[in-house]
């Protein structure tokens, strides 16, 4: 069998992504009109919650892309330090504004959402704290990433920013956990606490989050593939002024 | 090592203060505080180990582009990094002074700012205690920012961007103990954890740091 | 259309923001990709005939 | 103490700009590299030194045992400049500063702060720096830039001092020091070629 | 004029961001006090203005040395000083490329993070407005201030220092503002106040700045 | 268009350095100013500039018309070298920037952004914007270093065309740069002495 890392060549890569793209893209264009069609029109409203409960086909989906997002970037970057492969450095990179936007649908919904639910749109919640920490952190990678002109450079010290965030994110998590307790349950939510109550929220909930996964996966395919050609052009663009 | 350590004093002093200019933006910045939020001692007094340990973090992070920018840019890192002393004791000894230059006197001047504050007379002994020990992590962490915005103009902003989110769980324990001090309640357990931070950070952090500063000396 | 009742407010605003946010997203990321194919094609083809 | 480079290949902001560079300087001997601006004598500098990673080939030195001087000098104005050099000599482990001073003249200057001098006194600082390093090879990019011409010829005696004393020196420069002793180099015929065909990982170098 | 207004806009843009960075300072020091005062939303809707008000003043102050002291490093600024514009000129476009660049921006994000402090509904249109009115002072003080300091490697602290005396004022009117828009009460006379400080500074800081500058530059 | 100095007198923190300095600068004449490290030729070239006040003497020049080049030379890495040399013309109402590219020999690099230079052309950059100033008096603060030869020869070129149209120059070199025409003041003569006496007044200056 061919080895893994054969993918990691920046040419295989593009032919690959180039074959798997549409079909993924056109896997999650589905999977997302039918969840969320699902979740929007044929679902019936909480007893307690009233109709607020739709908002949990975008907001648990995102909250959940927008954590293994940095998780992904985590990895990729482990990879680039340890073995220097140009694709998975550059895809931390496509992943980074992926995962931020994400956060940002997490934070936007979580809040729309809290207001009836909580009086309040914003709580100091320990999740919700997190959250907005996690995405500080997505924003300063990516202005590492802008501010640094040399790509070998800034591949380096953002993986190592990763790194080092990944450590004080979980720090902070706890932290925020001591610091306050919070609103932000679950159970709050009659599905969640008894698992067998409502297959029609829980079913539709797993095709969006399914649909999000695959949203995922094509956009960061698709601004992988992006990153590796701008990559190229400037690396082109500078051997022709060279001569 | 020493002799670098002695350097860097020297020139925080000769610089017209490094000493003085942390300090002097502390005292502002905590005078201003009355200003923005209104003159009631009673809130101030809720607020007040807050905003001293906010206070005392802003003027760290302030001064933390000096640590290696300007060696940066007069060429010395890089006749440092030919220099007969591994990269991860330069960092040490940067970080080491700028905790001397900057953050020691935050530290002795805290107390002074607390009356301005009116924060209650029990709360002093840990406010101290807490910032004694939590800082160390903040230049730690802040050498750690430091060399990884080193090769870029003005990173100034850039380096609070990247510095301000590792510094929240230091921020958290550090104000929690203050307030807590403040308010008469147990302080143990979170001054345990932050000098955990502190502990974990000074041990791990200068070798990310050297290697970040590998990667932007090239 | 179903019946939201009081909440239609925060149910059509959270889909409205979100799926408009990952609109900007995708449009973005395509528009790029497009771009920078194109722009790298030139380059390429005049690399290539400069020799 | 030899320094022995093999085949190297050394790259800037990800292109290559020189390559197939061989050479060998034995102890005492001085190198002067030659090349128009832009051809990459101050890449190959800090490659030697050290401070950047070749792309290809060998290089026989130890980081241990060089000097590097750039076009900054690595000096602050807010110290004297005998403090500027007790600092470096410190650093390697050195003491004494005196003779460095005397070599470029710098006696009647040492109490003034670095920041005060003209430019070629302060350059005259920077080439002092080398003598309190106590490295045997020195690698000087364009090191009598703003000198007059009786520093430059305190530099041309520094210079031979140290390669009498078994050091080694490499120079890149645009003008002539009068180093009568010295191999000339020129990088020109070892600028990067073109990769032949459309190797698409090279590109990404 | 137009093509110095241009270029440094340019560069703000390209420099990593001049527009995005002074922003994130301000998000992080408003998500930071909640962590250093504690978590009450009654303690955090009360003195959200002035912590709105403050955070918004410190980055303007941070991006400040940004104004001149880069044109001073690679001598554009000597450069600048013999083209034919007269330097009040130089430094009022200056501001101006400041406030375009880094206040406007804070103007902008100010309601977003007042959702974070639980600011009441009614205090949102007093937050912008007393913003908008005050911050065009901010830079034009703070452009003097980048003046007094340009020679000074790294004054960055030290132009703090200078210029947040002269930022009292401003503060007291701009958050007093706020906060009575925030508490319902009447505005016009501290807003008024604000708009006179405003123009006043704007009409005469330019001369002293560019004074002070050709004393620098000499 | 005439520069005349009459009995200068310029000083350089606190201190005098050069006096009763005299000299006329016709239009199309160039003059070139030599004198040992830190003899007071930069400081010299600033008053001239209108960058510092002289404390003695006169000039006849209008800060209008002079064109100052110095060390450091003024150009954003962010920006390309095209874009560098667009600001610098659009603020002196000039349009047209090719002919100072070509006199520098700067087309092939135009779109490369300025930080991205060697230190030879990011020299030749500085120097192509004199030529989009539109001014007639130029200050050199040793404009050739880190230039190669042909560069050196570009340079010469481009001087000799500028006095040809009647511009002036003022040059401070330690190098020879082969200005056939131009006239050399050696600055050694004027230092400035010590105040005779002890003028308790003078010792302010
Ligand atoms: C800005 C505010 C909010 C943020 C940042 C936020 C964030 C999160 C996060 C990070 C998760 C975890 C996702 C996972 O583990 O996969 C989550 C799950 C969830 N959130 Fe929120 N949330 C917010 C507000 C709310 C509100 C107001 C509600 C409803 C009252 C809510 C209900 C839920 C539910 C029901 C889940 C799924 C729980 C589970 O399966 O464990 N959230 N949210
Ligand atoms: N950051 C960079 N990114 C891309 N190319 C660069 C960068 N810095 C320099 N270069 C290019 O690399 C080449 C080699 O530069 P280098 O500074 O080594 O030349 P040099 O021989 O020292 O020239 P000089 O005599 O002008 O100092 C030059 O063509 C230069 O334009
Ligand atoms: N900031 C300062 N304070 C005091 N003295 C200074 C200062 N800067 C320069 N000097 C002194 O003033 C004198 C004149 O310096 P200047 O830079 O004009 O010399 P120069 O002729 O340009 O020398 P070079 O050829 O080395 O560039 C020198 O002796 C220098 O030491
Ligand atoms: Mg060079
Ligand atoms: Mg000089």
């Amino acid at each position: 069998m061919a080895s893994i890392w054969e993918y990691a060549n920046p040419r295989k890569f593009l032919e690959t992504s180039d074959r798997v793209l549409p079909w993924l893209a056109a896997l999650a264009g589905v999977a997302l009109v039918v969840g969320l069609v699902w979740g929007f029109f044929f679902t019936p409203d909480d007893y307690r919650q009233g109709s607020t409960v739709k908002i949990i086909y975008l907001h648990v989906p995102s909250a959940l892309i927008a954590i293994n997002g940095w998780l992904m970037m985590l990895v990729a970057s482990l990879i680039w330090l340890i073995r220097r492969h140009h694709v998975s450095a550059l895809a931390a990179r496509a992943a980074a504004p992926i995962g931020a936007t994400m956060t940002v649908i997490a934070l936007l919904t979580g809040a729309i959402w809290g207001q009836p639910m909580w009086g309040t749109w914003w709580a100091w919640d320990p999740r919700l704290t997190s959250f907005l920490i996690l995405f500080l952190f997505y924003l300063g990678y990516i202005a590492l990433w802008a501010a640094v002109e040399d790509d070998d450079t800034a591949a380096d010290l953002t993986s190592i920013l990763c790194l080092v965030g990944s450590v004080f994110a979980v720090l902070s998590r706890y932290a925020v956990n001591f610091w306050n307790q919070g609103l932000h349950q679950g159970a709050s939510l009659s599905m969640d606490k008894a698992d067998n109550v409502a297959n029609v929220f829980y079913l539709p909930l797993l095709v969006c989050m399914a649909a999000f996964v695959l949203l995922f996966l094509a956009l960061v395919l698709l601004r992988t593939q992006t990153e590796i050609r701008a990559r190229r052009m400037r690396a082109l663009l500078a051997r022709e002024r060279m001569s | 090592m020493i002799a670098l350590l002695m350097r860097d004093l020297r020139l925080a002093v000769r610089a017209g203060g490094g000493f003085g200019l942390g300090l002097a933006f502390f005292l502002i910045v905590v005078a201003l505080v009355p200003f923005s939020v209104g003159p009631e001692t009673a809130l101030l007094a809720r607020i007040a180990p807050g905003v001293l340990w906010l206070g005392a973090l802003l003027a760290c992070l302030l001064s933390l582009d000096r640590i290696l920018a300007l060696d940066w840019e007069d060429g010395s890192l890089d006749l440092l990094a030919t220099a007969p002393i591994p990269l991860e004791g330069i960092v040490s000894v940067k970080a080491l002074a700028h905790w001397i230059t900057t953050a020691l006197p935050l530290v002795i001047a805290a107390p002074v700012l607390g009356v301005l504050l009116s924060l209650p007379a029990q709360g002093y002994l840990w406010l101290i205690v807490s910032l004694l020990v939590g800082t160390p992590a903040l230049s730690v962490i802040g050498t750690f920012g430091a060399a990884l915005t080193v090769g870029i103009k003005r990173g100034g902003l850039l380096l609070s961007l990247l510095v301000l989110p590792l510094y929240v769980p230091v921020l958290i324990f550090g104000a929690e103990v203050a307030r807590r001090g403040a308010e008469g309640q147990a302080v143990q357990v979170h001054l345990l954890l932050l000098g955990a931070i502190t502990c974990g950070a000074m041990a791990l952090l200068p070798f990310a740091s050297a290697a970040v500063l590998r990667v932007n000396l090239r | 259309m179903p019946e939201l009742g009081k909440y239609a407010g925060a149910v059509l605003s959270s889909y409205g923001l979100s799926l408009l946010l990952l609109a900007l997203l995708t449009g973005l990321s395509l528009w790029r990709a497009r771009r920078m194919k194109a722009a790298l094609r030139k380059v390429e083809e005049r690399v290539k005939r400069h020799g | 103490m030899e320094l022995v480079v093999k085949e190297l290949g050394v790259a800037r902001g990800g292109v290559r700009v020189l390559e197939g560079l061989s050479f060998v300087l034995g102890a005492g001997q001085a190198l002067i590299l030659r090349g128009p601006n832009g051809s990459g004598k101050t890449t190959l500098l800090r490659v030697l030194a050290g401070l950047q990673p070749s792309v290809a080939g060998r290089i026989s030195v130890s980081r241990d045992s060089v000097a590097y001087a750039s076009h900054a000098d690595g000096i602050k104005g807010q110290l004297s400049v005998a403090e500027n050099l007790h600092f470096w000599a410190r650093l390697h482990a050195e003491r004494d500063i005196t003779r460095a001073l005397e070599a470029f003249d710098l006696r009647a200057l040492q109490d003034r702060l670095a920041g005060a001098l003209s430019a070629g006194q302060k350059r005259r600082l920077g080439l002092a720096r080398l003598m309190v390093t106590g490295r045997p090879l020195w690698l000087l990019d364009e090191p009598t830039v703003s000198l007059d011409s009786e520093a430059v010829a305190l530099f041309g005696a520094a210079i031979e001092a140290h390669l009498q004393r078994g050091g080694m020196a490499v120079i890149a420069t645009h003008i002539d020091l009068g180093l009568t002793s010295a191999r000339v180099l020129d990088v020109t015929p070892f600028r990067a070629r073109r990769p032949v065909g459309d190797a698409f990982d090279e590109a990404f170098l």
